[in-house]
């Protein structure tokens, strides 16, 4: 029998990647601003991580995406359609946990190479790159290697074997700097990560749909989903959307590095959602 | 450095977890090896035991002690426990040797001669041998707080506090300064301590200056 | 009182230490064991107090059997003394010789007060009780050594080649000065050495040990040096013994003769060497025939002088035989000229001695 | 704990480019190197100064001040500073192991017998004579305890290096820890570990064959036989 | 020879451990440097082979001037052996030996080859080539450091207290030792020493230093012992002195006296004490007057023996003294009784002994 957390303070944990730490931080501020005591949000690690850290009570609420949520807990599941990956995701989620409203914002996992490799391949799909995958390295986090939508969905949809793997991190400056550096030729990166566009690496287009719809998607323990933290969240989906996604993204990812509670801040303020009460 | 001025709450705040992490195992490792470490020089199984069992123990990953604890004594995995007990674990290691040697360097001819004066075991241990073993069991402490304030920050790679948690969003983010800060921040920590250390080393053995001053 | 009945002590690795050794140390006696290294000394003393448990055999201190004691309790009322002191390096001086007054559980004050009364018998001036043990020199860290042992004013006390660290001139002293403490405490001391000089000057009675943890010889000093019982015996006690056994004959029959004594200034003898004294007739040296007045740098050192009443025909014979002229200076307790005494005379004295020495 | 033991002795987990075999002699590739580049610099340094008996102060805070420097802080800026590679590693091991490899034989030259020395002076050696005829074969145990106990550290830290993207046995323990693997991650586990008692064992060999026995035979009447996994402390703590 | 000519030592912090010192050491002679703690004794040694630097002054040895000499080099070729041998313990005994040889570029083999010699001639079993310094006692160790120190065969041996970490026998021994090596090889040797003892045994000439670095004296022993030039050579010869110097007179002039002996089984005699001996006139014991036969167990044992010919004074009037009877045994070379000498023979010979030794 392990202790739960305080029953009045919602402790609030994500991924050690700056998006899902920026979301932890708006729900943090938002939630605190409404008069809901909560925890400074903690950066935990991979889903395989923190997920379970969300099952024995050490935290109480994070951001997570709907798609690969799904096929964490579900490695069977076929849904790929927003709609219907949140419906799926409603019916697989654990006793005790319930999941807020999906945002519009997405952020998918892709398949990324450089523009060089694009254009020296001629590549713009996975479906394209299959045929060169064996003379590849791809790098990606360790789990990629493992997941149902990483290696294995890229072999079963595509007939993509890759001649190697290097396991580097999840969409980290790791696999970001090994593209780069052509340690690696194509890899697993994040449709919001600002490196893209800064890196000018492509984005290979998915049309057998291997990697679900990836909506940012509150999940959260029951029993402090209140009324008033539902509506706080609800509110923040609701302004949510790919954009403003890579903007929060960007911002953080500027030059003067500023805090991610910083840019949580000047995002919830913006929208209007905190300030109210003040 | 004004990367540390904007983000001073943060820093403070993590100082402040590393200091528990790091202080902490300290003394429990130093109050559990003392009693270990007697037992490691009063008996030969007692020292093939201790010193073989500490030695393995300090060859175990800290990484991977982290991420075991859980399952092992019953945590949650994010309870800061589990760093405090893998710390301790690992003073425990290394002082465990520590201070079977500093008590087996008590020199013999006080040791009889205290017996001889009618000091029963218990007694004579805290009366005579340990006050003489506090230099070489400080000495010791000095390695154990630098390589813990040290070792501690390995634990943010699993998502634990602390000042590692400096290099870890210094990765994730690209962000030299944080990094270049938090190395300098554990540096002045080790420092510290250390210079703490030194100092009530010295109060506590006063005779050790008039040793230098005899010498002189 | 301590004795030994039959003792033996055999190592758990089967070396024999001490072999069924029959021994009694008297009551307010020096007892001496000297021997060969390896030979049991230090073994037989650590069984008093039970710091080596004996494997055989019966020991009693005061009467009590020593082996039915608790050890602790039976350490506290026996001094132990070891070479080097054996001090607590982290404790002042004062504290160390409080030690076992504390355990038994007197105030920290009253065992402080009996230690600075201590530090003045054992002839510790009190301004070092704040010091440490690493401040003092070897002969004051014995001395230390020597008060903490007595603090607990125990009839016993047990001395480990005490000694034997310090450089000779202040072992001498450090040897005068139990000397002296023993004749007003009247403790039972059994003391340690491998010197055979040691062991005659401190003394009441000498047992010679023998590697293999048996009793040589076991007797006064002066009869260890006239008649030692073998050859072991003979050797360990070493050349020179029948003049150190001078040193146990009393020179009491010895007659002063008169001595020719000279002021500086006087006129030089005739004939033969004169003895210059001082104002209050204290020698300075000699001076030889000649003409002309004494000089202070005419005169000659004289030899060593021979102390009457306290002397031994040791004393009086090497005073005769260090004398330029033959006559050995004898001088009183204040140091003054008594008269002059020679070898032929000590000599003539010695039958006399002998005889009412045995 | 079979469920556990089960990834460490599946066959499939040995073979491959990514499996145990591979990963172990990678590791042991790291170790080796970093070794022989950390003892290139620690040993003449710490010898030349042991010898001369100047800059021991600077040495105890030099080594005092390396270890405190967090070897993941170090992996992370050498990254920022250098990029993906085996130099910002091999870089932060070094720093790892210069400490106990420059006290170990700063503090084994220096506690030669002082008597020792000055005999060696007395019959007539120069300088370095001293040294290596005199002063290195009697500061061999400490010098090897100094290399065991590096050894040791950079065995156990090169797992945190696979976090910065290298191979070795640490990739176990992050890949592991990434997919929640706890096989993978006690199977590595225990093979860094046994690595470390291996290396421990065989280093403890070269000692006996180094070593005069002359020294043994001095040092059996004050230290006590058995396996000492942990060595080299003492020695630094000599030192300071 | 070794020259020191107003030679001074200053050390950086101030203390001044030798002062001007001016002294000869001379060729072949064993020249002893004695005085109490800190008196500069090791200092002035260490000057000899510049492993310290005079601050001032004229150093020379055979005529070479230290100071302008290649140091490394000036070592190699003076012998220096210090207290504990200060061995190399990862080397063998064999290989310490070898030291020096091999330093000078001889050949591994030739280089064992002498030191195999070397340890014969100190006195060590070649058996014990291979083991190392910790394998042997102490005494042994101290042969090893004199044979590495011979190696080179220097005609110039420093030795600063080699043997006061051995225990008082193998003391005795190793000194013998030395004095017999001495005999043979007429190395001029200094030695440092603060056992006055020692000093007047080994030494040819004493040099007595004081505190601060002083030469107080500087003579042959016997002088020493009946001429110390003031109170502080006085105190520091010690007592005895007078019975000391007997042992640097010559004993050829006393005259050996008729001894009644007899065997194991002969009657006993009617009067006094008798020597009994063995078949081949080797001394057994003495037995007194009284009915019956001479039995085993009633053989006193006797004194110390007086060897004829290389014996002095000293040992005469210890025989004599120490003898049951009063009658000293004096001893041919192989031991067996040559006769008797009385106490007072000594004394009737000792004028003319002194003469002869001024
Ligand atoms: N704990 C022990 N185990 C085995 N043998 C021992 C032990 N202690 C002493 N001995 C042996 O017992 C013998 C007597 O030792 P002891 O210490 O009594 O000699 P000692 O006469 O005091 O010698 P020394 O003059 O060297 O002090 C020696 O042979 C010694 O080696
Ligand atoms: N390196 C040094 N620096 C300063 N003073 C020194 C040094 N070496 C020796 N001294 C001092 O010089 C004096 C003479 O020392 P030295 O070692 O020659 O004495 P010693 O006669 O050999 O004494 P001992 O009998 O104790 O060996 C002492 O006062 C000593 O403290
Ligand atoms: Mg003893
Ligand atoms: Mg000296």
């Amino acid at each position: 029998g392990r202790a739960d957390s305080d029953p009045d303070v919602i402790a609030i944990g994500s991924g050690n990647f700056t998006e899902s730490q920026l979301l932890a931080e708006i729900y943090a501020l938002a939630l605190r601003d409404a008069g809901v005591e909560v925890e400074d949000p903690q950066a935990i690690g991979s889903r395989e991580a923190y997920f379970p850290a969300l099952q024995d009570g050490s935290v109480d609420l994070i951001p997570d995406y709907t798609g690969a949520l799904l096929t964490y807990l579900d490695e069977n599941a076929t849904a790929v359609e927003p709609d219907a990956v949140y419906a799926g995701l409603g019916r697989v989620l654990p006793p005790g946990l319930v999941l807020g409203a999906m945002s519009q914002a997405e952020n998918k996992d892709a398949v990324v190479v450089t523009r060089e490799t694009a254009e020296r391949l001629g590549v713009r799909s996975v479906a394209d790159l299959a045929p060169h995958c064996g003379k590849l390295t791809f790098g990606g986090g360790p789990e990629f290697r493992t997941r149902p939508d990483g290696i294995p969905g890229l072999a079963r949809n595509y007939g993509c074997g890759f001649g190697e793997y290097r396991t580097l991190d999840s969409g980290g400056p790791l696999t970001v700097a090994a593209l780069r550096g052509d340690d690696v030729q194509a890899a697993n990166l994040f449709t919001t990560d600002p490196a893209l566009p800064e890196n000018d690496f492509v984005v290979l287009t998915d049309p057998k749909e291997n990697f679900a719809a990836q909506n940012v998607v509150p999940v959260i323990a029951e029993r402090k989903a209140s009324p008033q933290v539902r509506a706080v969240l609800d509110r923040i989906s609701g302004e949510l959307s790919t954009e403003e996604l890579l903007a929060l993204n960007s911002r953080a990812a500027a030059d003067d590095k500023p805090a991610l509670r910083t840019v949580a801040a000047e995002w919830l303020s913006a929208k209007g959602i905190t300030g109210e009460n003040a | 450095m004004d990367w540390v001025f904007r983000n001073s709450d943060l820093v403070l705040e993590l100082t402040g977890q590393h200091l528990v992490f790091s202080l902490v195992p300290l003394v429990v490792g130093l109050l559990l090896a003392i009693p270990l470490g007697w037992l490691a020089n009063r008996r030969s199984w007692g020292r093939t035991l201790t010193l073989n069992a500490s030695g393995f123990l300090y060859t175990l990953p800290s990484l991977a002690l982290f991420v075991f604890l859980p399952p092992i004594i019953g945590t949650r995995i994010l309870d800061p426990l589990n760093v405090i007990v893998a710390m301790t674990v690992y003073v425990l290691a290394l002082l465990v040797r520590t201070v079977a040697d500093a008590l087996s360097a008590v020199p013999a001819t006080v040791v009889a001669s205290a017996t001889a004066m009618g000091f029963r075991p218990g007694r004579r241990f805290l009366a005579v041998e340990l006050p003489m073993a506090v230099p070489v069991i400080v000495a010791g402490v000095r390695v154990a707080a630098v390589s813990t304030i040290s070792m501690v920050t390995v634990g943010s790679v699993i998502g634990f506090g602390g000042l590692g948690k400096m290099f870890t969003e210094g990765f994730q983010r690209e962000i030299p300064q944080e990094t270049v800060s938090g190395i300098v921040l554990v540096l002045l920590l080790a420092l510290v301590v250390d210079a703490a250390l030194v100092l009530i080393g010295r109060l506590l053995t006063p005779w050790e200056r008039a040793r230098a001053g005899a010498r002189r | 009182m301590i004795e030994f009945r039959g003792v033996t002590k055999r190592f758990p690795d089967g070396t024999v230490a001490v072999d069924e050794l029959d021994l009694v140390a008297e009551q307010g006696r020096i007892t001496v064991f000297v021997g060969p290294s390896g030979c049991g000394k230090t073994t037989s003393l650590r069984m008093i107090n039970r710091m080596i448990e004996p494997t055989s055999g019966e020991l009693r201190v005061d009467g009590r059997d020593v082996l039915a004691a608790d050890p602790a309790e039976l350490r506290r009322g026996i001094g132990y003394v070891i070479q080097q002191a054996g001090l607590f390096p982290h404790r002042t001086v004062v504290d160390n010789i409080a030690t076992v007054p504390m355990l038994v559980g007197r105030t920290k004050k009253a065992a402080r007060d009996r230690a600075m009364e201590l530090m003045e018998t054992v002839g510790l001036d009190t301004s070092m009780a704040k010091r440490y043990p690493a401040q003092l020199s070897g002969g004051q860290q014995q001395r230390v050594g020597v008060a903490r042992a007595l603090a607990a004013d125990p009839p016993v006390l047990l001395m480990d080649e005490p000694f034997s660290a310090v450089d000779p001139i202040v072992r001498e002293s450090l040897q005068s000065e139990l000397l002296r403490l023993q004749s007003e405490l009247g403790k039972t001391i059994v003391f340690v050495t491998h010197d055979i000089d040691e062991a005659i000057k401190l003394g009441d009675r000498v047992a010679v040990f023998r590697v293999g943890g048996t009793l040589a010889q076991y007797d006064e000093p002066g009869v260890l040096l006239s008649r030692p019982v073998d050859d072991f015996v003979d050797s360990f006690v070493g050349r020179d013994r029948g003049y150190r056994g001078l040193g146990f004959l009393s020179s009491d029959a010895i007659p002063l003769g008169p001595l020719p004594m000279l002021s500086v200034g006087d006129p030089l003898p005739d004939d033969g060497w004169s003895l210059v004294v001082d104002t209050t007739a204290r020698p300075l040296g000699w001076v030889q025939a000649g003409p002309g007045t004494v000089a202070d740098d005419a005169i000659v050192p004289g030899g060593s002088l021979y102390a009457v009443g306290s002397g031994s025909l040791r004393g009086a014979l090497d005073a005769a035989l260090s004398s330029p002229s033959g006559q050995g200076v004898a001088v009183d307790a204040e140091g003054r000229v008594a008269g002059s005494v020679t070898a032929d005379d000590v000599l003539a004295a010695l039958p006399g001695a002998r005889d009412s020495a045995a | 704990m079979t469920w556990y033991l089960g990834w460490l002795v599946d066959p499939e987990n040995w073979g491959g480019p990514e499996g145990i075999m591979v990963r172990l002699s990678e590791h042991l590739g790291y170790t080796t190197l970093t070794m022989l580049v950390a003892m290139v610099i620690a040993l003449p340094l710490g010898a030349w100064i042991g010898h001369t008996g100047r800059g021991g102060f600077v040495v105890v805070a030099l080594a005092n001040a390396l270890r405190a420097l967090p070897t993941l802080g170090l992996l992370v800026l050498l990254f920022l500073a250098v990029g993906l590679g085996l130099l910002g590693p091999l870089i932060a091991l070094v720093i790892l192991a210069v400490p106990p490899l420059l006290a170990g034989t700063y503090s084994g030259v220096r506690n030669v017998d002082p008597a020792v020395v000055d005999a060696a002076r007395g019959v007539g050696m120069r300088g370095p004579e001293v040294l290596w005829k005199v002063e290195l074969p009697n500061a061999l145990p400490l010098i090897i305890g100094g290399v065991r106990s590096a050894a040791l550290q950079v065995i156990s830290t090169a797992t945190v290096a696979a976090y910065v993207g290298i191979g070795g046995l640490g990739r176990f323990i992050i890949d592991g820890l990434g997919q929640r693997d706890f096989g993978q991650m006690i199977g590595g586990s225990i093979l860094v570990a046994l690595l470390a008692v291996l290396a421990d064992l065989v280093l403890g060999a070269v000692q006996r064959l180094l070593v005069s026995p002359g020294l043994r035979q001095a040092r059996t009447t004050t230290g006590g036989p058995g396996l000492r996994l942990v060595r080299g402390e003492r020695s630094e703590e000599e030192a300071a």
